[in-house]
């Protein structure tokens, strides 16, 4: 067990999958630097210029050349830098390198990873703020991917790496710095499945990235009220874990979705619809989701607020839900 | 003039390789009338958009890359394709959606790719296969390969974006790779020059730092020997070179379209440059004779008379493909969710 | 009362508020031809080269010059061809029309239609039949429309070319050629409105755009079986009519929520999810959602339909979950 | 050489409209120093980037705009603001994110704007500043209106596909647009040259078909000239016009940045061609009072320190304001879901 930061985290995924496999390298603007968030720190120095690749200002050509490169076998991490740059190379990433294998019958693969940071972080304002996972798991041919923890972004990244599918990467901005446990040696974490963060009997709360930790902290506090709260990081959003889901809350028969994204048409609405169907009877009470409201993100911090989910949010809310 | 024009092709005929050309762009020329006819028959489901008029450049392109080396092409990309040695029977049955389709049905004509023969595939985004060519030319820099990289898109795809960001990447990268552009003279149903700042695809090319070269894409021997130095430029590790040819589309955008905003006249006038009337009457002056021309052409029409019909009788792919070849994580299905 | 096709229904709501409002013009490709579904045929000759003007192919810029004319007063109607095109303008579809007005405190608005025609039409394969409307009702700051009938397509337009929103205007390919009554005059449908298309007491069928035909068509089997559909026609995706499905809900005691896009994601899920948290006690049967399977649409036809919503399945669906 | 250096300044100087440049080349130094300072004190929440030595194309650009010209702006905007017009205390409160700035603190030093000046915003996303600027050009010419667009932005968003998407559409439609590359060697910690094929910006403009003019960007006088010959052509009708502007970014590039990637030396070098330092120096030849100078620096200093005081005073906007602006159709908050 190494106790490392989630950046660092990512770091040693990188290095240990490109030691062990000569075709994966790493393309984006400013890595031979380090990267923005220095999550490539060093790696040049080890890998050198061609497999750490700078790239210029030109989201849709990284995005497209390594759709290119990946077909003929190389496995290429795309750094797009902030999840909301990735909008620049949308056509890329959805109508190409998600759909070739399946429109050209399988003649080829797309083996690639695309490193989008999300999320608020103090003061970026609404163009570098987005968590956009939603839109991802909509789009047939994606894997989805954002882990909450320091070792999960190394198991995640490391498994990201050695599938064969376009995997959208989402690292939360905001916990670059968080140090967690990692295990040692080659630490690797299943696609699809979901982490029991913390077992309960009353409700079942799912989330995932940085809203993983809010739901934590309202379950402290709701511990010390004797609300019993099972706390569920989804980690893989497409394909999701819908059978630990279920059954959690065939035992709590409450479900509560929190997530740091717009509520409407967020990936919540999946959750709480398919558990409604599929657990109708099973419930105590409505599935809820808690999400943030329909606004752009402000650049001062208290109208920044006004759109973020809180530990307190979530917690009345839970209070609500189990009648306390 | 941004691009240098290609020096008038020697007159010293290699009468056998364009004998050969003039197959192929015979074979192109009748698999394209097959499938306008496969249109009419309702036996080719979605758009088509024909190459014919257009088949100098195909083959004067294709003609000097290396089964190993790579293609990437549009939605007019029939010819492309054929040049680039795909089967004509499994295109064919992907045009009409059926099993033994080069994609198994699911592609269709804009979606054809054929990986076998290094086709990387056709695409219904234009300017979209610019970037992924880009990126399969930079994979081949990072495995230290010989092949080339070669990328046809038309003259309306320079005015979007990846033209500039992918040329700007070959260009930083001194990647193996061939653009083409096939300057039709239209994008859909708009005359290009019209929506076209500047000097064109040659200068901008040449403003990207990638040397030019600009010929007449209806002469098949000046595309193929322009094709052909620029080729052996690029593999001598030239870096990325890049190629107009001009032409123009004699059929309407699409197999349904029949562009009613150009004349006859004009449309007329430009049959007269037919580039394969051209090349048969190149290779009729340089004494090949007829007997053998003629037979050049009944085996590309008798080619593709037997494709068309086994197409035809072949079955539509089986209901699982519509859920195989998504993704390896995650089932498709509704059942599933 | 003048029967029109669907396609002639928005050209003469593009014809009347042009003529209305001289700020009014046209923007896209091939437009001056009449446009690929010759949705704009007649307006050039009518308004100009100027306000029916063509682009280059260069979505990204149609869009953005869409969004700075806008800024300065103009009120763009951008033609993205098919819905698939405009993931080549997304950021400036999204971070740029959809956010500029609330960055900058107000001091400017985007008012312009962004028309995306969607959906399957016969044999377009991956790349020309997607459906996203869900994307949209995700980003704050867009309004998202997807009319169903002639009448709608004319008054939803003329609304939506009216609104000082950036507008995101989904109409469906295989809708074209469909004729309906049109009222006559300045025929204007309210934004955020949804239409009962026909009344039933024993479920609440959801849907909209072309999937609404479909809906009906397995109202009128049903019929037949005494099984009594509620069928109601969003129209407004952002904002949506909630109280009305929600009175429906009250009334059937049952959802279904039917939609061609993608239902892993869909905006099915919200809809879902919204009646299943506000009217749980009111549900007679779990919320059901009926969407595309997650799977690119291929070219051959029998594979095409392997991923179609049909009448069929919606009576089905229906039939179980009445307990018939 | 793809560009027309533009000649040497002429020697007959006007030196209070120079005097006035420097008084607010002296302005936006002041305000990016106290943003700087604001940064230290966590006042300034989010990323700045200074425009510290470049403050000669913003003034010498924007000198040449009347109010009711147009501009569009990058995310290193503040100096660029600031000569169009705006008021620097409403933007130290926006940098602040107080009640009172420009966009009522919603959104900060990368998107700030101030319409009433004409400055139709700051972008975060590089690039698309460009469309936005082309398309206002759009507007001025549906409404045959007399206004010139200028829009200004790095050596590094040359390299994004709005660049050509842009220039192109502004050269088809001949717009009233001046797009101002301000060349200052980075995009972020990456040297531009080494990211960029071809001779660069001008280059690429002029295959566009736009006629590029190129200085240095840090002799104030030479952009100023230059700009006002372009902006008069321009306005007479003659379409869009090019002006590259080479610099250097004196300080990292975010006031976060440390800048390891450049030597000491190389900055230091950098300083001697300070473009306040050089104007004054010219001041003082051409005979401009040591006192004046003075004045001008102790007014900017006094404004900016005036603003400082009162930005920090300033209260946090109401929270009504987070769903304020949103959209008018459609209710933001959560409640309403
Ligand atoms: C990004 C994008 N915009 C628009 C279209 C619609 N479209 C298909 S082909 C075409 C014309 C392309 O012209 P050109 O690049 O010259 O190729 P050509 O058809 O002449 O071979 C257009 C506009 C598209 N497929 N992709
Ligand atoms: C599309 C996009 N990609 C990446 C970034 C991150 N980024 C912000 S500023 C910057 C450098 C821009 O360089 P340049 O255009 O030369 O402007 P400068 O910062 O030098 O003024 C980068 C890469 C961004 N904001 N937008
Ligand atoms: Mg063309
Ligand atoms: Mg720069």
């Amino acid at each position: 067990m190494d106790k490392l930061t989630y950046a660092e985290a990512s770091r040693q995924a990188i290095a240990e999958e490109m030691r062990r496999d000569a075709t994966v390298w790493a393309v984006g603007e400013d890595l031979g630097r380090g990267g923005v968030f220095g999550q490539y720190k060093g790696l040049v120095e080890e890998f050198g210029p061609e497999r750490i690749a700078d790239a210029p200002i030109s989201e849709a050509c990284i995005m497209g050349a390594a759709v290119g490169a990946a077909m003929m076998g190389t496995r290429p991490i795309v750094e797009l830098r902030f999840s909301d740059f990735a909008l620049c190379a949308i056509d890329e990433l959805v109508n190409q390198a998600a759909k070739a294998r399946y429109m050209f019958g399988g003649q080829g693969r797309v083996p690639l990873v695309v490193r989008e940071p999300i999320g608020m972080w103090r003061s970026s304002a609404a163009q570098h703020s987005q968590s956009l996972e939603g839109w991802y798991t909509h789009i047939p041919g994606l894997v989805v991917l954002a882990p909450a923890t320091p070792a999960d972004n190394k198991g995640l990244l490391k498994a990201a790496i050695r599938c064969d599918d376009p995997v959208v990467y989402l690292e939360h901005k905001h916990l670059w710095p968080l140090e967690g446990d990692v295990p040692d040696g080659d630490h690797l974490v299943e696609i699809g499945k979901a982490r029991v963060v913390r077992a309960g009997q009353d409700i079942t709360i799912v989330s995932w990235s940085a809203a993983v930790h809010t739901c934590l902290a309202a379950a402290e506090t709701l511990a010390k009220e004797r609300i019993d709260a099972e706390v569920i990081d989804l980690r893989s959003l497409w394909p999701w874990d819908k059978m630990t889901v279920l059954e959690s809350v065939a035992k709590t028969g409450r479900l509560l979705v929190v997530h740091e994204a717009v509520q409407v048409g967020g990936f919540g609405a999946e959750i709480a619809a398919t558990v409604a169907e599929r657990a109708h009877f099973a419930l105590k009470a409505p599935v809820k989701r808690l999400g943030a409201p329909r606004a752009p993100i402000s650049y001062a911090p208290n109208l920044e607020d006004q759109v973020r989910v809180t530990a307190e949010q979530t917690a009345a809310t839970t209070r609500k839900m189990v009648g306390a | 003039m941004a691009a240098k024009d290609a020096r008038p092709p020697s007159r010293n005929l290699d009468a056998a390789r364009l004998l050969g050309h003039y197959r192929t762009m015979l074979r192109i020329r009748a698999f394209e009338e097959a499938a306008l006819e496969g249109l009419e028959d309702k036996l080719v489901l979605g758009a088509i958009h024909p190459s014919i008029g257009q088949e100098a450049v195909a083959v004067g392109v294709c003609a000097n890359l290396a089964r190993s080396d790579i293609l990437l092409s549009t939605h007019r990309g029939h010819g492309h394709t054929i040049a680039k040695g795909a089967d004509t029977l499994a295109m064919m049955r992907e045009l009409f959606g059926r099993e033994g389709g080069t994609c198994h049905g699911k592609g269709g004509s804009m979606h054809i790719a054929d990986f076998k023969v290094g086709m990387l595939g056709a695409n219904g985004v234009v300017g979209a296969n610019i970037l992924i060519a880009v990126g399969a030319a930079h994979a081949v820099r990072l495995r230290k390969g010989k092949e080339v990289v070669a990328c046809i898109f038309g003259d309306g795809a320079i005015n979007r974006g990846p033209f500039l960001e992918g040329l700007n990447w070959a260009g930083v990268w001194k990647l193996p790779i061939l653009f083409v552009c096939e300057d039709n003279g239209f994008a859909a149903t708009t005359r290009t020059h019209a929506m076209t700042a500047g000097e064109g695809p040659a200068a901008r090319a040449e403003s990207l730092g990638i040397a030019s070269s600009a010929v007449d894409g209806n002469d098949l021997v000046a595309v193929d020997e322009t094709a052909r130095r620029l080729v052996a430029e690029i593999r001598g590790g030239g870096g990325p070179r890049f190629l107009l040819c001009k032409t123009y589309r004699l059929t309407g955008h699409t197999g349904a379209d029949p562009a009613p905003y150009r004349t006859k006249d004009e449309v007329a006038a430009a049959w007269k440059g037919d580039p394969i009337a051209r090349l048969r009457d190149l290779l009729a002056t340089a004494g090949v004779a007829p007997g053998d021309l003629a037979a050049a052409e009944s085996a590309a029409r008798a080619e593709i008379d037997a494709a068309y019909a086994e197409a035809k009788v072949s079955p539509f792919p089986p209901l699982e493909r519509a859920f195989a070849d998504v993704q390896d994580v995650g089932d498709p299905r509704r059942e599933a969710f």
